[in-house]
């Protein structure tokens, strides 16, 4: 059992108030809050640490390195992965799409396909438009069911071997689904495509087993997981990665240069190009040890009582619809009440201190299949109660009564 | 005709009224229910200003050497918000629109809302109708 | 006049020991240390104000959305930028410059040329290797005089019509020089071709003006002005801007997303994919302003009072070269003792607390002219002075010793 | 001929002497000038092993079942620690060379130089010396 109290000490923000009224924040799914220790890793770090990494021979050169590095083991760990140098660190998930999209653009060919869903983030569908339209690959999408799952019939059927490419999200952002991957997984590898999972609402969430998973790549944002702003993680198989042609050219990624030929770096090196976020990604070691400290188990067991309680609390509402019902499903709830819209109703709990996220979330292929402009989000984080779900549903009540 | 700054000092009159946010919110959505509907023909996606969340129409019409705005959206507080620029605004001469100090904004406290870094779709409603002004100016 | 000491008392990590004694810290070049009013910037920001940043309602994101957005008010005014939008912020130069040789891809031809330099780091290399492997286009490249300063002569023959772009450093990170930028932007201009400036080790030690300088684009990065680690800033004028490809796809940097046709934003989020390094935009405007609060003219000058002392001082050493001799020199000495190997210096002057880099400091192709494995480089920010230059010397003259 | 065990005791005896970096430090360069040169002819592309900084150039070969190592690196500190282990490892079988572990280079505080984030090649090194044994161990 975890104790909530004690965790939402070690989050200083939870403490301050809003409009005068103590912080209520379920925008979770944007980005978490920090825990004090990550934010002091920053400060130490700045303090005491700051040099740039790899290469120097000075003393806090090869302190930023070993503690830089330390946080590529912790996520190794962290997600099971068989190599220490199968961890790219990267902007976020988005750059580690991006990363990938622009890679496959000198593996795929005309008459190729890509399969994302129409559940994904813009994150994971322009990258890809981008790349079949350079490519002429054609662009293949998973159907929504109309509880927000996907329609794994179909799935199936778009399964061929001109498939080389599958890229789906292990959680959906905008409605919670937690998408069956492994079975995605089996199944695309039948067929011999490649499997990218855009994990940005699962890493701290979902336990995560890359080598009993087989994903040949798996992304997500440190921001997401009570980690710093700016750093990400591109999780790739040994084969996968060296099949891929360098990103970005610069520092660090080379072995020699001359101008007339330029050797690339192993890996991971040769994906991290110039100085990376080292603040950053060393305080992310202390994100993970925060999440590892409390079991994911035992997070994902919390917030989905979250889920449960608050989802039943909000469907007494009038005239309320919950868009997103999939029997699996992370602590995500998109709503809508109706006669109302979204914005004025984040508009008015954000008065009383509720931070709740409204518009199309980055996914309007969503918005577009249920026929939305957009919807009120509520997303979960560890540190949140049952308690502030009394106050929000007060507060969305509230907005509800000042509007109709 | 009053003048915008005239109608300016009334409107901060008004909200000097309001001891909370709620009676503030509560006018602005007032305003919003009230603000005089849009011509149908208009609410085309030539006039549609798109901000992130709140979608807002936007017509102008010159008449006798005054512009005359109508406007919509599909959030409330949005069209509160609209109804007040409107009042300031419609009704006005070009030039006497293209020189408006809108400084009543930060004084009844919609600062935040016009913020140029909100995703209402108001800043770029304000740029709009100057936009319009200026058109008919020449 | 500058007061250093008080400077000094700034820097927190300044008065921290390495290996028992004093930390010395020449290594500039490579990571700026960071003063108090940034390291707080980040950790206020984490404490009181994270959020995610543009599209949310709720109080806190729109607190971080416009101290976001203020960050970029002030480098307009640091480089005096025409508009607000010319300003794009990246990871770092050398995300900068890949997203420019990038968009190039599409903007380049076979027979097109693109001109770089031979003392380019090599993020301002590899990049463009790329793109005219990509393109077919032909790189050319702009020889070093024995002083480490470029031969304009040779740069004029270079320049044609075929010219379509001309990348250089403002400053060499590994010889000092400091470019003549307005005279190559003025030759390039004639013939039509674009200037891309690499910014890296000018920003915070040379009075930058955009509007006079005339470059398309400039590029530089927040760790190396006293600011966090993982922020770049890529300025260009809004016509060169604008005839960019998107670079990143993802959320923000669009303004529709259907899988039938997705349609871009305006500038600056066109190249603003993803969740931004939030803590490390918005505290990058403290590092702007401590800049600003001493006047960059002065930071050039007492740099350059520690160039000149520094020089005289370390050519005393006997066996001592330097490389990089150029008229117009910023604060970076590269060096090499006859028969010494840099690393065993760097090694050793360590172990007295002197922190200076030694290696090919990512310019190989400058290493190869002088026909040496790597250097020794001193390189001196604001906060150093000339007690302190003492000390190195005296370092690297025990190292000597004990090397001999 | 020592086992490794051996020749690691002697060596942490060796350094246990020293009463700071400067002993230490004059210590490895006076091993690094020592060292036996590399055979010319050894000195190639492909035995070089790259660091960030200072080259390495290892050859093994293999006499009576034990594996002898000649090395040589541009910059003395490496040298210096290049010497030590050979004098460790050289001259020993492959399988006691595969099997070794090297926990002396904690001992007597060369960890940080032989940290595998350190650009200095020597990581790479005993790797290299390992996957020799490994060679001819089969
Ligand atoms: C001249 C120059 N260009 C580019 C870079 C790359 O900068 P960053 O590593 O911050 O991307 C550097 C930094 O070493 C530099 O000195
Ligand atoms: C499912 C999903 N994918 C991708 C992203 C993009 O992540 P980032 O903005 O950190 O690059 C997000 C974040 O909103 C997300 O929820």
């Amino acid at each position: 059992m975890l104790n909530i109290s004690e965790i939402r000490k070690q989050f200083p923000i939870l403490s301050r108030k809003v409009n005068k009224t103590d912080l209520v924040y379920f925008d979770n799914g944007a980005t978490t809050q920090k825990p004090q220790t990550v934010i002091d890793a920053v400060n130490n770090y700045y303090k005491d640490e700051n040099s740039n990494v790899h290469r120097g021979v000075h003393f806090l050169s090869g302190l930023a390195t070993d503690k830089f590095e330390e946080t590529r083991d912790a996520i190794q760990q962290f997600i099971g992965a068989k190599h220490k140098h199968e961890i790219i660190f990267t902007k976020g998930t988005t750059d580690a799409i991006n990363l990938v999209a622009n890679g496959f653009r000198s593996l795929l060919n005309k008459g190729d396909e890509v399969i994302i869903s129409e559940l994904e983030h813009h994150s994971n569908i322009v990258p890809w438009q981008m790349c079949c339209d350079f490519t002429g690959a054609t662009l293949k999408v998973i159907p929504l069911l109309d509880d927000g799952s996907l329609d794994m019939i179909t799935f199936k059927k778009l399964l061929s071997e001109n498939t080389k490419l599958v890229s789906v999200a292990h959680v959906s952002n905008a409605l919670g689904t937690i998408n069956p991957i492994e079975e995605i997984i089996s199944n695309a590898h039948k067929v011999g495509a490649k499997v990218m999972i855009d994990g940005a609402q699962a890493a701290s969430h979902i336990p995560l087993d890359m080598q009993k998973l087989g994903a040949d790549l798996y992304c997500f944002s440190a921001h997401k997981m009570y980690g710093p702003t700016g750093v990400g993680v591109l999780y790739g198989t040994d084969k996968m990665l060296n099949a891929l042609p360098p990103y970005q050219g610069g520092g660090e990624m080379i072995k020699e240069v001359s101008f007339e030929k330029t050797t690339y770096a192993c890996l991971p090196h040769k994906f991290e190009a110039g100085t990376p976020n080292i603040a950053g990604v060393i305080a992310f070691k202390n994100a993970i040890e925060f999440i590892t400290g409390l079991g994911v188990e035992n997070i994902a067991k919390y917030e989905d009582e979250l889920l449960q309680y608050a989802t039943a609390e909000i469907l007494k509402i009038e005239g309320v619809k919950i868009y997103g019902t999939a029997k699996h499903k992370s602590g995500i709830i998109s709503f809508n009440i109706e006669g109302l819209h979204p914005y004025d109703i984040g508009m008015i709990v954000d008065k009383m201190g509720v931070a709740i996220r409204t518009g199309h979330h980055c996914t309007q292929p969503i918005m577009n299949k249920f026929n939305v402009p957009g919807t009120a989000r509520i997303s979960v984080a560890v540190y949140n109660t049952k308690e502030e779900i009394d106050v929000c549903i007060n507060a969305i009540n509230k907005a509800k009564m000042m509007l109709s | 005709m009053e003048t915008i700054q005239d109608i300016q000092g009334e409107i901060i009159e008004d909200f000097g009224m309001f001891d909370d946010w709620m009676q503030k919110y509560e006018y602005l959505i007032d305003l919003g229910k009230e603000l005089a509907p849009i011509d149908k023909k208009h609410k085309t996606e030539d006039n549609l200003i798109k901000g992130c969340q709140s979608r807002v129409w936007l017509h102008a019409e010159h008449i006798d050497g005054k512009i005359i705005y109508t406007a919509d959206s599909d959030a409330i507080m949005t069209k509160g918000i609209i109804a007040i620029l409107i009042s300031v605004l419609s009704g006005q001469t070009p030039a006497s629109i293209t020189d408006a100090k809108l400084d009543f904004i930060n004084e009844i406290g919609l600062k935040e809302q016009l913020s140029p870094t909100r995703a209402n779709g108001l800043v770029s409603m304000i740029k709009q109708m100057k936009i319009y002004a200026l058109a008919y100016n020449n």
